[in-house]
């Protein structure tokens, strides 16, 4: 089997590719801001005294967590507008992820919240501070820090998620992929070029982390 | 694996790819087994040959690659013939055609390309409808879905407004909303060839040589009026950029 | 058009038995080579961690999707001709061995240096050391991570569909197709992955709040 | 701060206090008096009940029996009586607790802005006076990770001076320090004695039991065994308890 | 274990030992010669070296600068030096370091089943004697997180007897014992002394050092400062910087 590799159509449609791209960070970067205030907030419900509120985000996270990205996306997509609530692909692709990476990183923030010694806590009621003052002031930082690496690897997983969006007629990198191959059939140009854009894109968000880790968590450990 | 004709009649077996989740063309039933018109040609194909056929389903993307890298001799798996993908691929004579329309709901009025401009209109992802729409209506706002069933159901609940599909979209919306929608225009009416190597002279003229036989003696309209319950289209001579034959 | 009937469950129940085949081929082969790789990503030669970052770097850092696509017809392309299931593996195996390495790095590097030293004071060579100190308790602590990666690699097997594996998802595509009923058809695909994967996350949970009071 | 004049109103009083963790019975019946201005020393083998009984008296635990008073106030468990007390005393923990990613500055401020309302530069204002007193205001805007255990440990007092308390209550303020850094530590707290803080103090530290405290209470299995001030409790222990108690701690000294 | 007879041969020697963390100096052009039976107590201000000392000794650390020689073998990076040494030395650490998934006699059998290829029932007959040796015999089949700190602390030291070693280093065996379980560990350690061990000991608790310590060996800012005997180490120290640690040490007991 002799198959020349030629990246001519490739390389003709790269502002395409490169614009998709941009879209694909887009969708990321948007799920992950919105993931990461679900997280924090699904943290302090699940804290809550109201049992059915800790109730509904314990089944939320299982849900989510339990089932694959694919069936969720079909579902704000398809079965909502049954309920009257019709998004399109792009609101839909940024709430999906969101929802889907928010339940991660309750989890995830849930457990570095755990770890938190009890000492701190109790030196913040110590001084007169309140359960809601103590959180924020004193837990929610240091929790952030411990969970860092495991949050931002979640969220590269998230970017590497919103190709299912594809799915949905979203428009990101996959989908314009896929578009571009079959008007060319040109296959493994087109995905081994859109692979290495994923790679860029994932180690382009590793560095954003580490910088953001370097800025937001500036403080010294021991 | 795959090899020349010579090699498949040796070892008794021709490797058909064909689509696996694409009904009525070429799709994997209940029972997992191949079926719909495709796997017909192809099972055809393979009692020309005097061999056994082994069908291989494929998804849209995986089937270029199945081909080109050996996997699979041939593709009978409802590839419509346009001139950019004849850069990639062979393509043989045309054995099936397929009216393209854009279907709607009754109260709208679509007339042409020109009313679907803003318009959001649903279709499967890599199929002739798109290029067709992609083509004609530069300023539609085109969503594409995995499949059919994704796109028909886009319009069941009105994520689109119109879709794009083919002859086999009337009767599907017409059970799961009777009277609600129709077919607005004829896109085009695309021929389906069979995917060979390019190169590969001796698959292109056995196919070709193949077709020539099943469309003269019945057999095409045959498993044709089985599957599409139709008329066999009357098949054009000559595709403007897409050679029939192998150079 | 069909209708969702016995003939279309016993179909996807089909694909349900691929899916939890290609979970066992990649957790097999993940946990074996992801061994290799903590190990490896933990070692002392400089030029072997490094190594091990880009490797885990690169399959971390691109889509499930892509990885079995390139290994699959990558390979063919330049002239090796494998079998799916060969080659479906070793993409499970690439792809399950960056996450299983790094989480049992993790692992690794949570024991505390004490007990590693008191080990080399006792003489203990590195094997043993590993073997006899070191791992059991990495992946005590590893194991939430561990079932929270092996749910993950259930959902991922969707993928093996581009290389032509009717599993779960893929056999839910095709049923959808014939019966043109894509939400129920999702639903019951969605019920069955959650059916399997919650029991796996209760465990995880469970067996991550003994370690947690077990520490304490 | 001048000494109290009405001595004879005791600012803290437990009475008839008990205390379970689940079946288990933590305090047993304690009463205590602490006037103002009066510093107690908690000693007592681990696992006496010392931690539990100074959290209780800030309600870091809650009590079964009996009754806790602070300057007037009953400890209830109603937010409004539990906010009252905890503003009136301060906590020293053994591990320091300072907030990691707080400046030492911004871990004294915290609580003033907070709780008291009171505005950013008036905290800083109060932050830099009680800094200064336990001598490390030049370390106000490094982390806690930047200072070693004592000058940590002198940090923790100046945050919990900083809500100006009428009592101070520390456990175990020294035993996780290096021995050099004990000395540091433990004269800040003598220098709060001497300016007539009301402390209660779990130690171990013998030399500074003798030198401030007023009295010294001695615990076992939950109870008061034994109390008076530190000339008699050293050096005429009346109960077996507290002998051998004192022979284990000071025997390898 | 008999006294030894040719006490003039060094069992531990260093000599101008010198030891970097990348830029920072840590150990100072170190000289010391141990010799077979003798107890050395070493001490000195936190970070003056004294850990990195005692852990070059049985390379968990390496050295840049001078030679270190364990019964005749000196210590390079080659594998085969690093086991002679390892197997003559046996150390303890501050933390104990048990291997928590292991119980105690697990614990102990590990090294002489795994390093001198000892069988199941030889070395559990090694670990009893030792474990009877220190006393917990009885607690054997428990796991360490079952024992209280000083019988940790004592089960680590029979993990490293049952190795049989010529020598024993201690790092600060009980710092992190609670005041009541200091003596145990000590009582032990002073069985070992009069045993005749080899012993050098980092530790802070000066009874012990006047009791067995042959000699008292200062350190401060990596370097050795000042050594001698115990009597005139404490009584009459020569050097400063020895009298102002000592005062900080022994103030306020
Ligand atoms: N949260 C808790 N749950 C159950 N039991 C507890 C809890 N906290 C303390 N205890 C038990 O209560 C008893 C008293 O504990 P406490 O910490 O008050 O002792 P202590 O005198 O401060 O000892 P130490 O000197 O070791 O600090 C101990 O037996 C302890 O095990
Ligand atoms: N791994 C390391 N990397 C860099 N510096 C180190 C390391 N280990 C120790 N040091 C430094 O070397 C110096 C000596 O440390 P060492 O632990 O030997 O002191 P020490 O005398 O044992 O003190 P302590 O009484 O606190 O245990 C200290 O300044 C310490 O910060
Ligand atoms: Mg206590
Ligand atoms: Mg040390």
């Amino acid at each position: 089997m002799s198959y020349t590799l030629d990246f001519s159509a490739v390389i003709e449609r790269l502002p395409e590719l490169l614009l998709a791209a941009l879209a694909t960070i887009g969708l990321a970067l948007a799920g992950m801001s919105l993931a990461t205030v679900i997280g924090v907030l699904g943290v302090v419900a699940r804290r809550s005294r109201f049992k059915l509120l800790r109730g509904l985000v314990i089944g939320f996270v299982e849900v989510i967590r339990n089932t694959p990205f694919l069936v969720q996306i079909f579902f704000i997509f398809f079965a909502l507008p049954q309920l009257g609530v019709r998004l399109n692909p792009t609101v839909t692709a940024i709430i999906a992820l969101a929802l889907n990476g928010g339940a991660y990183a309750i989890e995830i923030i849930r457990g570095g919240v755990d770890a938190i010694p009890k000492g701190q806590i109790e030196a913040g009621l110590a001084l007169g501070l309140h359960r809601g003052q103590i959180f924020r002031h004193v837990i929610l930082k240091p929790a952030l820090r411990t969970v860092y690496p495991s949050l931002t690897s979640q969220f590269v997983m998230l970017t590497l998620t919103t190709s299912v969006c594809t799915s949905i007629a979203a428009y990101e990198l996959t989908s314009v992929a896929q578009k571009i191959e079959a008007d060319t059939f040109r296959s493994f140009e087109v995905y081994f070029s859109i692979t290495l854009l994923y790679l860029v894109i994932s180690s382009l968000m590793m560095g954003v982390f580490a910088l953001i880790s370097r800025i937001s968590f500036n403080y010294p450990v021991k | 694996q795959a090899g020349t004709v010579a090699e498949a009649k040796a070892k008794g077996t021709v490797v058909i790819g064909i689509q696996g989740d694409n009904a009525p063309w070429g799709f994997v039933n209940s029972s997992g087994v191949q079926d719909g018109l495709d796997a017909d040609i192809g099972k055809a194909f393979a009692d020309y040959l005097g061999v056994k056929a082994q069908f291989v389903p494929l998804a849209v993307a995986n089937r270029i690659p199945a081909l080109m890298t050996g996997k699979v001799d041939v593709l009978f798996a409802t590839m419509g013939m346009t001139a950019e993908r004849a850069k990639t691929i062979q393509y043989s004579k045309p054995y099936a055609g397929n009216v393209l329309s854009v279907y709607g709901p009754k109260d709208k009025k679509i007339g042409g390309y020109d009313d679907l401009k803003g318009v959001a209109v649903g279709v499967p992802k890599s199929s002739a409808m798109d290029t067709a729409i992609s083509a004609g209506a530069k300023s539609a706002n085109i969503l594409r879905f995995d499949d059919d069933a994704a796109n028909i159901q886009a319009l069941l609940s009105g994520q689109v407004e119109v879709v794009g599909g083919n002859q086999f979209y009337g009767d599907r919306l017409n059970t799961a909303a009777p009277d609600k929608y129709e077919p607005k225009f004829d896109l085009t009416t695309l021929y389906n060839g069979a995917g060979t190597r390019p190169g590969e002279k001796d698959w292109n003229e056995t196919i070709n040589a193949f077709l020539d036989k099943i469309k003269a003696d019945g057999e095409l309209a045959k498993i044709y009026d089985k599957w599409m319950k139709r008329e066999v289209p009357k098949f054009p001579e000559q595709l403007p950029d897409i050679p029939f034959t192998a150079q | 058009m069909a209708s969702i009937g016995p003939n279309e469950l016993f179909f996807l129940a089909q694909g349900l038995k691929w899916t939890l085949a290609l979970t066992l081929i990649g957790f097999v082969g993940g946990g074996i080579f992801g061994l290799i790789v903590a190990l490896a990503r933990t070692a002392e030669s400089a030029a072997l961690r490094r190594v091990t970052t880009g490797y885990i770097a690169v399959f971390q850092g691109t889509p499930l999707l892509m990885q079995l696509f390139v290994v699959y017809y990558g390979v063919a392309l330049i002239g090796l001709n494998i079998d799916a299931w060969l080659a479906v593996a070793i993409a499970f195996t690439l792809h399950a061995s960056a996450f299983l390495g790094e989480i049992w790095r993790g692992g690794i590097q949570a024991v505390p240096k004490g007990q590693t030293e008191a080990a080399k004071a006792l003489g203990l060579h590195y094997v043993s050391t590993m073997k006899d100190v070191v791992l059991p308790q990495a992946f005590k602590i590893s194991l939430p991570a561990t079932i929270g990666f092996l749910v993950q690699l259930i959902k991922g097997t969707s993928l093996a569909a581009i290389v032509g594996f009717v599993e779960l998802s893929r056999a839910g595509q095709i049923v959808s197709n014939q019966t043109f009923r894509p939400l129920t058809v999702f639903a019951i695909v969605g019920l069955a992955y959650f059916l399997i994967c919650w029991p796996l996350s209760l465990w995880g949970a469970r067996t991550e709040r003994r370690l947690q009071t077990a520490t304490r | 701060m001048p000494q109290s004049t009405a001595a004879e109103v005791p600012l803290i009083a437990l009475d008839g206090v008990g205390k379970w963790y689940g079946a288990y019975h933590a305090l047993k019946n304690i009463s205590l008096r602490v006037r103002k201005g009066e510093k107690i020393v908690l000693c007592g083998p681990s696992g006496s009940g010392k931690s539990t009984l100074i959290r209780c008296i800030n309600h870091l635990e809650d009590i079964q029996e009996g009754k806790i008073t602070v300057e007037g106030t009953t400890l209830t468990d109603s937010g409004h009586a539990i906010d009252a007390v905890r503003r009136e005393v301060g906590m020293v923990f053994q591990s320091f607790n300072l907030f990691p990613h707080k400046t030492i500055m911004e871990n004294c401020t915290l609580a003033p802005m907070r709780v008291k309302g009171l505005s950013k530069p008036e905290s800083e204002e109060i932050a830099r006076k009680y800094l200064a007193r336990v001598r490390i205001l030049d370390q106000a805007d490094k982390y806690p990770a930047q200072l070693s255990g004592g000058q940590q440990q002198r940090a923790a007092i100046a945050r919990a001076l900083c809500m100006e308390p009428k009592a101070m209550l520390f456990d175990e303020p020294t035993s996780a320090l290096d021995p050099e850094m004990v000395k540091e530590v433990l004269d800040t707290m003598i220098g709060l004695a001497r300016d007539g803080m009301t402390m209660i103090c779990v130690t171990h530290e013998m030399g500074f039991a003798r030198q401030v405290a007023d009295r010294v209470v001695f615990m076992a299995s939950g109870e008061v065994i034994e109390e008076g001030p530190p000339e008699t409790f050293f050096q005429a222990p009346r109960h077996e308890r507290t002998r051998a108690f004192l022979g284990e701690i000071l025997a390898h000294h």
